[in-house]
């Protein structure tokens, strides 16, 4: 009954971590993923991808997905 | 098609060059259309003296792997690689590949664009730049159309 | 700048590796985008068995330095390299070869496509193939855009 | 007094000739010129070329100019 989160990049800086896993009890969706691992307010311009793929902030998760969570991408 | 991402420097003409001998039907592919992006040492106004480029393993691959599906049955092409590095870079190694083969050049022109753009937009990659001051992470790509 | 117009075979890919070191700067231009086109073995729904490609010696030089210039000027280019087969052809090899140097991508990809464009609809060279039942003159390009 | 002509291609094939010599006497454009060296009548997607850069059928030439006639262009 857990939740394997992820962060990347600046956002893994400013989380102090790169992985971590909460308990899945009493959350809905990707952001209340992000407030319990963060104990911080969604920021709005922040990518989500549950599973490896992009996601809404307000999807709904479920127990064992892998939800991370990083700024915009500057690849290429 | 080949996607690959890599932790060493690699040469990207030798790349298409090895690519289209091993994979290409002599005669049929008229057109290649190639975009390279290499590592420049300034950026912003400022000096670049080296970069470190995360990604997201597993999440990057198959993101590449969708954008270069859908460009390549969009545009009916016979085949397309696409490269990119990660780890650190110094000025002047390249970052990335972007190689399309078609009949015709249209669609390898609009493909390798394409793909370039919904790479840089949606394939989950950070750059990290060390300046003499220090390091900053690079915030936005800037547009390419 | 360089424009080539060559009679003999030439492998484009070493071509572009060769310029860029031997005439770009190392982490001044951060984009290279490279169009090669190459003798297919088909051509409106018939096989090709080998090309001459004619040409306006004088002018074609003339012509494509003016174009390449004009490219060059207006999307602030770093480089360009401009290769063209003339003579005999035979499928599979590469007949013109278009690449661009700049620093942001956007310039090298419009230039590079710009350049295409306007060799294939100014620049004095003329197909002419042999099929299995004859030669025939290539009548127009088709678009590009 | 004389102006260079040139055929290519198609052209070329066409008249017979790849280059000749006309009089300039009488000629006052490119149109003269094409109807002096082929005994034809211009054709109207042919393109035309004096002293190696385009030119309209219609623009005036002087004595010692190479006039060059060709097909649609077909390179790259």
């Amino acid at each position: 009954m857990s939740i394997n989160v992820r962060f990347f990049a600046s956002l893994k800086e400013r989380i102090g971590s790169a992985a971590l896993e909460i308990d899945a009890q009493g959350i809905t969706t990707a952001r209340d993923v992000w407030t319990s691992a963060s104990g911080q307010e969604a920021d709005e311009e922040m990518l989500v991808a549950i599973n490896k793929e992009y996601a809404a902030l307000d999807r709904t998760v479920a127990d064992g997905d892998e939800v991370a969570f990083f700024p915009p991408v500057t690849g290429g | 098609m080949r996607i690959e991402i890599r932790e060493n420097p690699f040469d990207p003409w030798q790349a298409v060059a090895d690519y289209r001998s091993s994979h290409l039907t002599i005669g049929k592919s008229g057109a290649s259309a190639v975009f390279v992006g290499t590592m420049r040492d300034f950026n912003e106004g400022d000096d670049v003296q080296a970069m470190v480029l995360e990604h997201y393993p597993g999440m990057t691959e198959k993101q590449l792997q969708a954008l270069v599906d859908q460009s390549m049955s969009a545009h009916n092409l016979d085949d397309a690689l696409v490269i990119h590095r990660v780890g650190e870079l110094k000025p002047g190694e390249d970052i990335v590949l972007v190689a399309t083969f078609s009949a015709h050049r249209k669609a390898a022109f609009d493909a390798c664009r394409e793909i370039m753009e919904a790479l840089k937009s949606t394939a989950p990659f950070w750059k990290k730049e060390t300046l003499a001051s220090g390091e900053r992470w690079v915030e936005k790509n800037t547009a390419g159309w």
